[in-house]
């Protein structure tokens, strides 16, 4: 093609490519100049203020003690493993408030579709009750009610010699494995792997000859049966550490403090009501010509549930589940309030206020919530694209 | 009632019989005493003005909806609140609705092959031959590994039907199959159903498209406000119609 | 230097203080600040403006405070804060004296039946978080090779009220913070301090560093209330005093014998001004926290040192 | 040959059917899961509802002064409590003598907002604009005073409801210019710009507003040059209203994706320049649709605000809290969160109540 | 090729001259080679199967849609990047869509003086009157008021000539604007379409509608595949078509 014949070019200052161009140029320029104002800022008010910033103090003892911690952690710990500490605890809370807050807002949910009309009502009581209060007023209450319904350790309640309940927290027995017990462990997972071949075995007779087969039971009796029929070959190799009044408090045993106890229950209660919600939604969702599909094809309505509703369902519920996922992650550095250590409380709370590094703490702290929501953003955009629906 | 107009291929044996069928909505008085018997190899078509209750009576026969009083017997089982009955009973009777309801989740082969492998527990290959043969039938094999949604209305619609073929079901039950499809589709299905009728396929259907009702039922049903009003031969039917209502109602349909 | 002429420049002082810890800093229910630590806002006020009550007061909690500090938020900071070799250099701040000297104690529930500290092995521990408190805490229980449960809460109002449902046996604090704590309890009777105490606290006021200037006046206003008491100067007999008192001492701190002020960049008259208007040290210690306030906590330590204690301020002049 | 045909009367439906029988059989005992379901829930409600009823109504202390009338065996709520402290949580420490300041600001606030929501009221958008950009220097120089012989009167004595309220309308409303500006920067076909604007909303999404309320209140200052300081509530609003913002860009982003390309097309096809179209064609659009959504998030910050509280300043909640260590009312946590609890949800509720109204209407809209 | 049916309101002058224009989508070379001239008054019909490139092509006229290679002169200024040009020329050229993309935020009148008061700098009196005097044009004036969701889709679609006429353009063009409306309201807006050709607007039109090709055409364009097949006369055009290609497609279009 002759080039004369291309469309002629303006001049630059007539482009709108070039203005474009010249444009975010300048809002670059912007950005980066509030961004190196702040920076400097930041830089000579540390400098004139004498304050030095930088890792090393996480290498610091950090001199303090922490109620709550999954890892091994005493006073002469650094501050590096505050944040670990502070981290562990947040992801604690989190994944046992997201899996309490899945359960009942499933059960809500369905209540809420219940062709009983006083259940019905009741969830739908619950979920605007509980959605239309601030959490933070809902984990202080929790926190209130609490401690004020639990009796002091030496008035505990509890069940036999065995679970305790009172103010300072729920104690359980503790297992204390004996020697032979990883035989036990070794059992388990021998039976775990039996069942995955079992479950290909079983799929591929269904396949191949129709035959269904009760996997789930046969699972079920294996995963709990051999592992407890070795347990007793073996003369149960197996102590408990029952915790007990020594002192102030009960000793030994695993221990739930009530600041956990009263954190999760808020969030799981707070966030229940949305997933509630995001369920009921995704399951009317699909249409009543589907379920009246199924049912006409002779499925049973659990077969009907799991083949033809959930599947649809899902795709409609998991992107805001995720989200309220997410959100009870972050809500759950309301722990603050209530001096559970969490992330909030430990590291950016009284690691900051020894050490005065607010730039690094607050940075780091910032980096580990944002790298939790764009992981589960990333993974809900992958499963998004995987199930989205194939149209003309 | 005995003059049918191709009444050879008709057998004896009974395969639905309503028996003074009555249901209600909340307080509305949908059908009212319905009577019907319905035989082996018999097409029956039922037309009716629009909520004269058509759609109920054919639902109450897979107890899609529950009625109230009388009997349904189908096959000889009669429908109660026993769940194992209901499921029986639905295996045998196939259905296909106005707006197909296929499963856009799963591939135009998964949607037929999915109650042959879960309800009549058919290994998956075996299950997967059958679906092939009747999407053969109707003759859209080639589009097996698509998604319901990649399809045209009449497309979906002729595999609904494929879907409900594979379960071998006993009678086949069409709520209007073609009343959400544009013009051109419309003879695509009628097609179908026209080949399924020549086979000898035990059929109730509720549609409009007369031009079907002349050249296949054995018999036409005229319901208005929950009740049978008349049912006869299909030339009878057309020609003679013997009430007001029924007459009313043909003037209007057959003038367009 | 830049402190002292903003605070100049706008006409009041923003001073840092505790969201409410009784006799330190709380607000009464007309919102007016009252305390000793708040005392040291309205010296520096007085001693800089005349008047004492210019001054604009930030509740910080424990966590906040050094950042608000730092961060110019606050010109001063009079909030019962330790003084600490690490707090003093590497968080750029300057402490500019001790305006109430303090120990690390702990209150227990009668019922518990314990007599000492050293019987808290294996106690559940309310503390402050944030606080040196809870580093001297740590230290003592290392110490003594005792184990201890540490609930760290945000304020101490927290505090109290988990110690007062029980969530925790023992409530470690300032001892000087215990009492005004223990009146907050539901039944303030069912609780005694222990007589351990575990660490030195001195609590002064504590300014940003590189600012001389300001740093002078505070530690000299801190001052000032101190040898107004020493020599026998206080509100009441201070108007006389100015006029009549020939007690070059006196003429000094009142601003009666020029220059005194100058070398401050402020007034001659401040001591004259501190002390009309605030009172010198054994006024605001009774007022606040003494035997003319609820709490009733005695001299002790905070005494002169001619009576006993360590409260000794360099002569003005 | 056809039998003889006779029309069939109505008949009532069996009294399974209809009627409180029919209805109880229908929605409350259709199979026997659901009738035990039901009996246990009648069961749970007769436990739970008579003492709660007693406690806070029937026992509770509803008159007297002093905690006196709440002392000793028996008595349930004591609401003498909130009565007493009523002032306090509304306006928290402002001075009483100054309120009606407040209650003038408030009530204007309501007068505008009925005149945008009534529809048959004419110049819908200068009364918007008057709400968004005027109203707010009014409020402030009312409530603030030193101008005009009004006393001024400090942030720092602000609180309780007045606060609450404050935080979150301020916070919306300056989220909302920046909100729709980030929301046409992410739609935007300038690589940069798109970039930045992804960047900071993904950000202020990414973390919890508790870091964000600390880093606004402590941080801040250490942002800016020595000597540049400004008021904790503002900062306060500063971090809200950035964070907030982030939320309404993409709702706001949302009602921009549902306008169809064609209103576009149509608007350069007649000569108007980017510009114009937006403001002239796609946001008059765009935002009506996303009215519901913003109101949904409205109210998500309405109850995030109490998040102040941990940073001390004393909104609705963080005034009760402070009530609860009056050494003369200690022991009535629970009355205090019940009231403040009740408040939230009436306001949240109502909100949401509304937002739903707006999506019904809205439906309709201009269809015929 | 150079006869014309009604020859005698064409003038010299030309209004849109496209030299050599290929345009492509990502790979995909939609327009390839297209040159047209089109003289003050001349009314040209477009017309070919479906995803031949016509909405493409008069689409590229006011550079909605923007093309690689080739010019594109509209009122003797080129079509480049400039966006003063393109402003410019988009005042000259009038455009009426398929979906009306009337403003539904907006009442009719309002539709109408937008442009003529945002673009054109009008005072919104003159803007107004010179909106109801085309609303009027095209007999619709009565309903100045109303919101665009109001009205029907030949009322809608007759607003959108409208808010186009109230920029006195030069040239008009429409993409098939009858194609998504009723057969009843088809006429509507052909009448007011023939009515403008009277007036000698010139104008290039996307259509089927072939009695309206051969009514008002002055020269019919049949495109294929990208490229402009054949251009005729109308009477030409439609008894004597060239082209394998064109025959095909009058076969099918003619048909029904
Ligand atoms: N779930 C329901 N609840 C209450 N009334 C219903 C319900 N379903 C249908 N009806 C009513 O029952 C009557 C019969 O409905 P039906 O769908 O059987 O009519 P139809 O003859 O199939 O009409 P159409 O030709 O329009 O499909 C109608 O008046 C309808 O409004
Ligand atoms: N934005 C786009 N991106 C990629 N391809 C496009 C785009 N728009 C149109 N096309 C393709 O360009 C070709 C020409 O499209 P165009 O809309 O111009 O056809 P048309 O002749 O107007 O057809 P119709 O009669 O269906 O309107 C078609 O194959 C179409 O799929
Ligand atoms: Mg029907
Ligand atoms: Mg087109």
């Amino acid at each position: 093609m002759a080039s004369d014949l291309a469309p002629s070019k303006p001049p630059w200052h007539k482009n709108p490519a070039i203005r474009a161009l010249c444009f975010q140029a300048v809002l670059l320029l912007l950005v980066g100049s509030f961004l190196y104002f702040i920076f400097n800022n930041t830089v000579t008010n540390l400098e004139n203020r004498g304050i030095t910033t930088s890792f090393a103090f996480l290498d610091r003892e950090a001199g303090f003690g922490i109620i709550q911690s999954l890892i091994d952690y005493s006073p002469t710990s650094t501050y590096g493993d505050t944040f670990i500490v502070g981290l562990l605890n947040t992801i604690l809370v989190s994944v046992i408030g997201i899996i309490l807050a899945t359960i009942l807002g499933l059960v809500i949910g369905l209540a809420r579709l219940s062709r009983n009309w006083l259940i019905a009502k009741l969830a739908g009581l619950y979920i605007e009750t509980f959605r239309n209060i601030p959490l933070l007023l809902q984990v202080f209450f929790w926190y209130f009610a609490v401690l004020q319904a639990l009796p002091s350790p030496r008035q505990t309640y509890s069940l036999g010699e065995w679970f305790f309940l009172n103010i300072r927290g729920i104690y359980f027995p503790k297992p204390v494995p004996g020697e032979t017990f990883w035989l036990v462990g070794l059992t388990l997972i021998v039976a775990i792997i039996a069942v995955i071949f079992m479950a290909r075995w079983a799929h591929q007779r269904q396949e191949q000859t129709g035959k269904q087969f009760h996997t789930v039971y046969v699972s079920l009796g294996l995963v709990l049966g051999a592992p407890l029929l070795m347990f007793l070959i073996l003369g149960a190799p197996l102590s408990w550490e029952l915790p007990a009044l020594k002192g102030f408090n009960f000793q030994g045993g695993v221990s739930v403090i009530p600041e956990l106890s009263a954190l999760v229950i808020a969030l799981t209660i707070y966030t229940a009501s949305s997933i509630a919600e995001i369920v009921r939604s995704g399951i009317l969702s699909v249409s009543h010509g589907q379920t009246e599909a199924a049912s006409s094809l002779g499925l049973k309505s659990s077969h009907t549930m799991r083949l033809v509703v959930l599947p649809q369902a899902m795709r409609v519920v998991i992107p805001p589940l995720t989200s309220q996922y997410l959100n009870l992650t972050k809500n759950s550095s309301l722990a603050a309030a209530i001096g559970y250590p969490d992330l909030v409380t430990v590291f950016a709370g009284t690691t900051l206020n020894q050490t005065g590094q607010a730039v690094v703490i607050i940075g780091m702290t910032m980096m580990v919530y944002l790298s939790l929501s764009l992981f589960i953003s990333l993974l809900m955009n992958w499963y998004n694209h995987k199930v989205a629906l194939v149209e003309r | 009632m005995s003059e049918m107009n191709q009444a050879n291929h008709l057998s004896d044996e009974v395969m639905i019989n309503i028996i003074g069928m009555h249901k209600w909505y909340g307080a509305f008085h949908v059908l009212k005493d319905i009577n019907l018997t319905v035989h082996r190899g018999e097409r029956i078509v039922v037309c009716g003005p629009s909520g004269s209750g058509k759609s109920t009576m054919i639902r109450c026969i897979n107890h899609l909806e529950v009625h109230q009083q009388g009997k349904i017997i189908v096959e000889g089982t009669e429908l109660n609140e026993d769940i194992k009955n209901i499921e029986q009973i639905r295996r045998e009777v196939g259905m296909v609705f106005q707006h197909f309801n296929l499963f856009p989740h799963l591939t135009v082969l998964d949607n037929c092959t999915l109650a042959p492998i879960w309800v009549n527990k058919k290994p998956r290959k075996e299950a997967e031959e059958i679906a092939m043969a009747y999407l053969e039938r109707v003759q859209i094999a080639n589009q097996a590994k698509k998604f319901p949604g990649q399809l045209s209305g009449g497309q979906q619609q002729r595999v609904a039907i494929a879907r409900s073929l594979c379960m071998s079901p006993k009678i086949m039950l069409f709520d209007e199959p073609t009343s959400a499809l544009d013009p051109e589709m419309i003879k695509e299905v009628l097609d179908v159903m026209i080949g399924l009728a020549e086979e000898g396929m035990t059929m109730v259907c509720v549609t409009h498209e007369m031009g079907f009702a002349r050249k296949v039922a054995d018999r036409v049903i005229f319901m208005d406000a929950g009740q049978i009003v008349e049912q006869n031969a299909p030339h009878e039917f057309f020609e003679n119609p013997m009430h007001e209502r029924t007459k009313l109602f043909l003037s209007q349909i057959l003038d367009h | 230097g830049t402190t002292f002429d903003a605070v100049k420049k706008k006409g009041f002082l923003q001073c840092g203080v505790s969201t409410g810890l009784p006799g330190f800093s709380n607000q009464d229910d007309k919102g007016n600040w009252k305390g000793i630590d708040v005392d040291v806002c309205r010296a520096v006020a007085a001693a800089m403006f005349g008047d004492a009550s210019k001054v604009k007061y930030t509740p910080l909690n424990a966590k906040e405070r050094f950042t608000a500090l730092q961060s110019g938020e606050v010109d001063l900071l009079s909030r019962n804060t330790t003084w600490t070799l690490t707090r003093d250099t590497s968080l750029g701040i300057n402490f500019a004296g001790v305006n109430y000297y303090d120990g690390q104690g702990f209150m227990v529930k009668k019922s518990l039946g314990v007599k000492s500290a050293k019987e808290l092995d294996g106690a559940t521990i309310c503390i402050q978080a944030g606080t040196t408190t809870e580093l001297n805490l740590a230290d003592y229980f290392r110490a003594q090779g005792m184990k201890f449960n540490p609930l760290s809460l945000d304020t101490s109002d927290a505090t109290a009220k988990a110690f007062d449902a029980g969530r925790c046996d023992v409530l470690t604090s300032d001892q000087s913070q215990l009492y005004a704590l223990r009146i907050q309890l539901s039944k303030p009777e069912s609780a005694v301090v222990l007589p351990e105490v575990i660490s030195k606290e001195p609590l002064g006021p504590a300014v940003r560093q590189g600012d001389d200037e300001w740093f002078n006046l505070v530690k000299w206003s801190l001052f000032t209330m101190l040898e107004a008491e020493d020599l026998g100067i206080s509100s009441k007999n201070v108007d006389q005093l100015k006029r009549s008192s020939k007690n070059p001492s006196h003429m000094r701190v009142l601003g009666v014998t020029p220059g005194m002020g100058e070398k401050l960049g402020v007034p001659d008259d401040f001591g004259y001004n501190i002390v009309k208007q605030v009172g010198n040290y054994a006024e605001i210690f009774d007022k606040n926290v003494g035997e003319g306030s609820p709490l009733k906590i005695s001299r002790g330590l905070n005494a002169l040192w001619k009576d006993g204690g360590i409260q000794y301020a360099p002569p003005v002049r | 040959m056809a039998e003889t045909f006779e029309k069939h009367p109505d008949l009532p439906p069996p009294a399974s059917e209809v009627g409180v029988v029919g209805w109880l059989r229908k929605n409350l005992f259709s199979s026997p899961f659901n009738s035990v379901l039901t009996i246990l829930a009648l069961y749970g409600l007769y436990l739970t509802i008579p003492p709660m009823v007693n406690w806070l109504f029937i026992d509770a202390a509803w008159r007297g002064t002093d905690r006196a009338v709440c002392d000793g065996e028996g008595i349930g709520a004591c609401w003498v409590f909130v009565s007493a402290r009523f002032n306090q949580f509304i306006y928290g420490t402002y001075p009483e003598m100054e309120q009606w300041r407040v209650n003038l600001g408030a009530g204007i606030f309501v007068f505008l907002l009925l005149l945008l929501s009534l529809p048959k009221v004419p110049g819908k958008l200068w009364i918007a604009a008057l709400t968004l950009f005027v109203y707010p220097f009014v409020a402030f120089a009312l409530f603030h005073g030193g101008v005009m012989g009004l006393k001024e009167v400090e942030t720092t004595l602000w609180g309780g409801l007045m606060l609450t309220l404050i935080l979150s309308t301020v916070g919306i409303v300056a989220a909302l210019p920046l909100g729709i500006l980030l929301a046409l920067g992410r739609r935007s076909n300038m690589p940069i710009t798109r970039a930045i604007c992804v960047v900071f909303i993904e950000l202020w999404r990414g973390v919890p507003l508790i870091t964000v309320l600390f880093m606004a209140s402590v941080m801040l200052p250490l942002f800016l040059p020595a000597g540049v300081e400004f008021d904790k509530l503002l900062r306060a609003l500063l971090g809200i209203a950035l964070f907030q913002a982030a939320y309404v860009a993409e709702v706001v982003r949302g009602g921009l994706q549902a306008i169809p390309k064609g209103q576009f097309e149509a608007a350069a096809a007649l000569g108007l320049n980017y510009g114009k179209t937006m403001v002239l064609i796609i946001l008059p659009q765009a935002l009506k649709l996303v009215i519901p959504g913003l109101v949904v998030t409205f109210i998500e910050l309405f109850k995030d605000t109490t998040l102040v509280a941990i940073i001390g300043l004393f909104d609705l909640l963080g005034i009760v809290q402070s009530a609860l260590t009056d050494p003369n009312w200690l022991g009535f946590a629970l009355e205090g969160f019940i009231f403040a609890g009740l408040l939230y949800w009436v306001f949240c509720f109502g909100m949401s109540r509304y937002s739903l109204y707006l999506e019904k209407r809205f439906e309709t809209g201009h269809k015929r």
